[in-house]
């Protein structure tokens, strides 16, 4: 097993670096000639306005929250997938108890309107 | 000094250095990345572990999920503290020490333990082993059965309450 | 052929920086940074212990695993309740430092 | 060793004489593993990254040919160097670092996006005995990479300083994170069928692609992967008339390169992730014994359901962002979930039978769940009562219509 995981790491390590060498030689290969203008942000033509780390509405939070909790949920469904063919019944009715206790929470969220984009 | 300990070390060496990084940084969402690559380090640490399973799991759930929450968190609730403040409360002294002393108490009591020094060897799990065996236990009525439901129940109130908290109908129905 | 004793001391390290972190930031969501590390350190304890035992009875041993996967269901229970308190105290009183939440009123 | 041997599986031939080549220098073996698999990571990666130059070729022509264009057509026959041209002029561009940025995500940030689409290939079986790794795992670690771009784009946007950038971020890993929960449910589907979460066993389980057991599931994986990607209709993140650019606009020369790169390499990812999970993978007549002919199964299959995102792209209209939210949590999440429950109660119950029995009870629950819902959706679509904009006579676009038939009914 080991080896596998080296090789997944062997990979991270290439595909990080692959394109980190290739932005390092463009930039060693092209012109540098920087202007105040030229570094300006591109926002509307105009200069920027205000703090750039605004705040943001609170549906993104809920949507990650929501996430969250269903892919912790899906994550231990993954080895009860791989031991489905050797379960019985009773374990497989288990399994449906998890999933529809969660899934009873998800209509609730639903029913409240956390889940709608206003 | 062999391969595997080399790769340990290189790891620990990552994951002790991000996570110093973590609890020093001023900017809040530089200490969310340096988060994201203490889990990192501890994903690769589980992989060494023979625990593929929870190596996989940890990048998921925790870089996946949470610490994309954290940095949202973050982003909504910015400008509140600059940068320039100091993050550290007044006692962080006596903290330190005391995190010291812990540390030597914790050492020290382990070591006395005669399985301190195990050499842990591989355990060459075939396969699916390990998940089909967890998988297995997981719905096993002799085995976690009810832990696995009651661990449900903990999700579906934190589902509740987080959208409870967070959700304000009130400010919603205004804008 | 690591020993034991490495995964445990760097178990206690990374819980102690954990600890460390939660004491002293004045902000909430470095709290929780703190917390998340502490956790994570549990995790390399009890998955250590997982293979020790593994290696010892010549068996998987499914008790760590378990426990495992009820520290991340737990962590991320708490996240998202954790940061979901956050940002309401946030809304209501401009304010994620810990010392100033000193009010139960909403 | 003769030429057809060679000729049958190329790789393995050449990853053997390797081996001897290291081991007659005298190498020890757990070095010489080490260097072959460092190779061939290295080649895997740079082929990935030079086969992106054909498809933004290709994808720029097809949409061309949809859109009534010629697309590329002056350098080289059919303008097929044209993206060599293009890599040759954006790799001599200047990089420009606008003032006030925050250094390190903002120079890691496309870094990150080309790994996390590159890693994909690593676990992706290329033939039964080419392969990159044979991870237990590779379905969840599928996922968890997903999770990495997000972290990429959220770096690219706060590194940014510029608001439009931060917003086409959390936009984008809004949608990213959102579309992984249906597409994470319906994997479970395979994991199960084939009992085994490594890509190998899934392709060695199905005798018969998966995708006639699952159609429903298929569609759903299918339209997820493509949100996932942040493709059109779902490219959201990128609107250019609400938000100039997206997450990549103040990066410039090679890395805006690298976004790019990324973006169109992960459609072709996606579509080999789709084959080797429903289409079967690498097999076909034939391919067990020459395993090279299994390689070109994989690339065809994979070139299709490509090709099929590609004319999605250049014939759907944009969603906008409720109504991809929407899309995610009030259809495709719950109709998968439900999915998920029938599929596992069900096949459990008629076990006894036999395999072929589960399997025709799935894809009976495939169609009867597909065609309810679409009922469902469409009974919602006609209650729903839609202003009218313009005059009677013409037909009017009805923006809350998923699936619409009947355009000129107001």
């Amino acid at each position: 097993m080991l080896n596998q995981w080296l090789y997944i790491g062997i990979f991270v390590v290439i595909s990080l670096a692959l394109p980190a060498v290739a932005i390092l030689l463009a930039r060693i290969l092209s012109p540098k000639k920087p202007n105040k203008i030229k570094n300006s942000a591109y926002e509307c033509g105009m200069e920027t306005y205000d703090k750039t780390w605004v705040q943001f509405r609170i549906q993104y939070y809920l949507y990650a929250l929501v996430f969250l909790i269903f892919d912790v949920e899906t994550v231990f469904l993954f080895p009860i997938a791989v031991a489905y063919n050797q379960a019985t019944l009773f374990m497989v009715i288990e399994a449906i108890i998890f999933i529809s206790i969660l899934f009873g929470g998800f209509l609730y969220v639903w029913r409240k309107g956390a889940l709608s984009w206003y | 000094m062999s391969v595997q300990q080399l790769f340990f070390v290189v790891f620990a060496l990552i994951t002790i250095f991000s996570a110093l990084m973590v609890v020093s940084l001023r900017n809040l969402l530089h200490s969310a990345l340096w988060l994201i690559m203490a889990l990192l380090g501890v994903a690769s640490i589980f992989a060494i572990l023979e625990a593929s399973f929870f190596a996989a799991v940890q990048i998921l759930v925790y870089i996946g999920a949470i610490a994309i929450l954290i940095i949202f968190a973050v982003m909504l609730t910015h400008n509140i503290m600059s940068v320039a403040e100091t993050q550290t409360n007044r006692s962080w002294g006596i903290a330190l020490v005391m995190v010291v002393i812990i540390f030597f108490i914790i050492i020290t009591q382990i070591s006395t333990w005669p399985g301190f020094n195990t050499r842990l060897q591989a355990l060459n799990i075939p396969g699916q082993d390990a998940v089909l065996a967890f998988g297995t236990g997981l719905v096993d009525p002799q085995g976690f059965a009810l832990p696995f439901e009651t661990a449900s129940v903990l999700l579906l109130a934190a589902l509740l309450g987080g959208v409870f908290i967070a959700f304000d109908q009130r400010r919603e129905k205004k804008s | 052929m690591i020993p034991l004793s490495w995964y445990l001391i760097l178990a206690a390290i990374l819980f102690l920086l954990g600890l460390y972190g939660a004491m002293v930031r004045k902000n909430s969501i470095a709290i929780l940074m703190g917390v998340e590390l502490m956790l994570n350190a549990v995790n390399i304890n009890i998955l250590a212990f997982w293979h020790y035992h593994s290696q010892v009875n010549g068996a998987i041993e499914i008790n760590g695993m378990v426990f495992a996967a009820i520290v991340v269901i737990a962590a991320a229970a708490e996240a998202a309740v954790a940061l979901a308190i956050i940002i309401s105290v946030f809304r209501n009183n401009k304010s994620i430092v810990a010392a100033d939440m000193n009010t139960l009123k909403g | 060793m003769n030429l057809i041997d060679f000729l049958r599986d190329p790789i393995i031939a050449i990853s053997d004489w390797i081996t001897n080549l290291f081991s007659n220098w005298g190498m020890a073996t757990d070095w010489a593993t080490f260097l072959l698999y460092l190779i061939g990571a290295a080649v895997l990666g740079i082929s990935a990254l030079l086969m992106t130059l054909f498809f933004i070729w290709a994808e720029r022509k097809i949409i061309g040919r949809l859109q009534d264009r010629v697309g590329p057509n002056q350098i080289g026959p059919w303008g097929i160097f044209q993206s060599v041209a293009d890599m040759v002029k954006i790799f001599i561009k200047e990089h420009i670092i606008p003032t006030g940025v925050d250094p390190i995500p903002y120079h890691l940030a496309p870094i990150v996006l080309v790994a996390s689409v590159l890693m994909v290939w690593a676990i992706v079986p290329f033939s039964n005995t080419v392969y990159g790794s044979n991870l237990n795992v590779a379905v969840i670690f599928l996922l968890a990479v997903g999770g990495l771009g997000e972290v990429g784009v959220m770096m690219a946007g706060w590194g940014s300083n510029n608001k439009y950038a931060l917003i086409s971020a959390f936009r984008a890993s809004a949608q990213m994170i959102s579309y992984e929960v249906p597409m994470a449910i319906i994997l479970l589907i395979p994991v199960l069928l084939s009992s085994s979460m490594s890509m190998n066993d899934i392709v060695n389980a199905q005798n018969i692609p998966y995708i006639l057991v699952l159609p429903f599931g298929a569609l759903i994986f299918f339209i997820a992967s493509i949100a996932e990607n942040g493709r059109a209709p779902f490219d959201l993140a990128e609107a250019e008339s609400e938000l100039v650019a997206g997450f990549n606009i103040e990066y410039s020369g090679l890395k805006f390169g690298m976004f790019y790169v990324a973006d169109f390499l992960r459609a072709f990812t996606s579509a080999l992730i789709f084959s080797t999970l429903f289409l079967g993978g690498w097999k076909g007549p034939g391919a067990e014994a020459i395993p090279v002919l299994g390689a070109f199964y994989l690339i065809a299959k994979s070139l299709i359901i490509w090709f099929l995102g590609v004319w999605i792209r250049g014939s759907f209209p944009r969603y906008r962002i409720d109504q991809m939210m929407n899309i995610n949590w009030k259809f495709l999440t719950p109709i998968s979930l439900v999915l998920f429950m029938l599929v596992i109660l069900f096949s459990k119950l008629v076990e006894p039978v036999g395999q072929n029995m589960q399997y025709l009870v799935i894809l009976i629950i495939n169609l009867g769940l597909f065609f309810l819902s679409f009922r469902i959706l469409n009974n919602q679509n006609k209650k729903k009562v839609v202003a009218e904009v313009g005059s009677r006579t013409r037909p009017v676009a009805k923006p809350d219509n998923l699936f619409s038939k009947d355009v000129s009914r107001g």
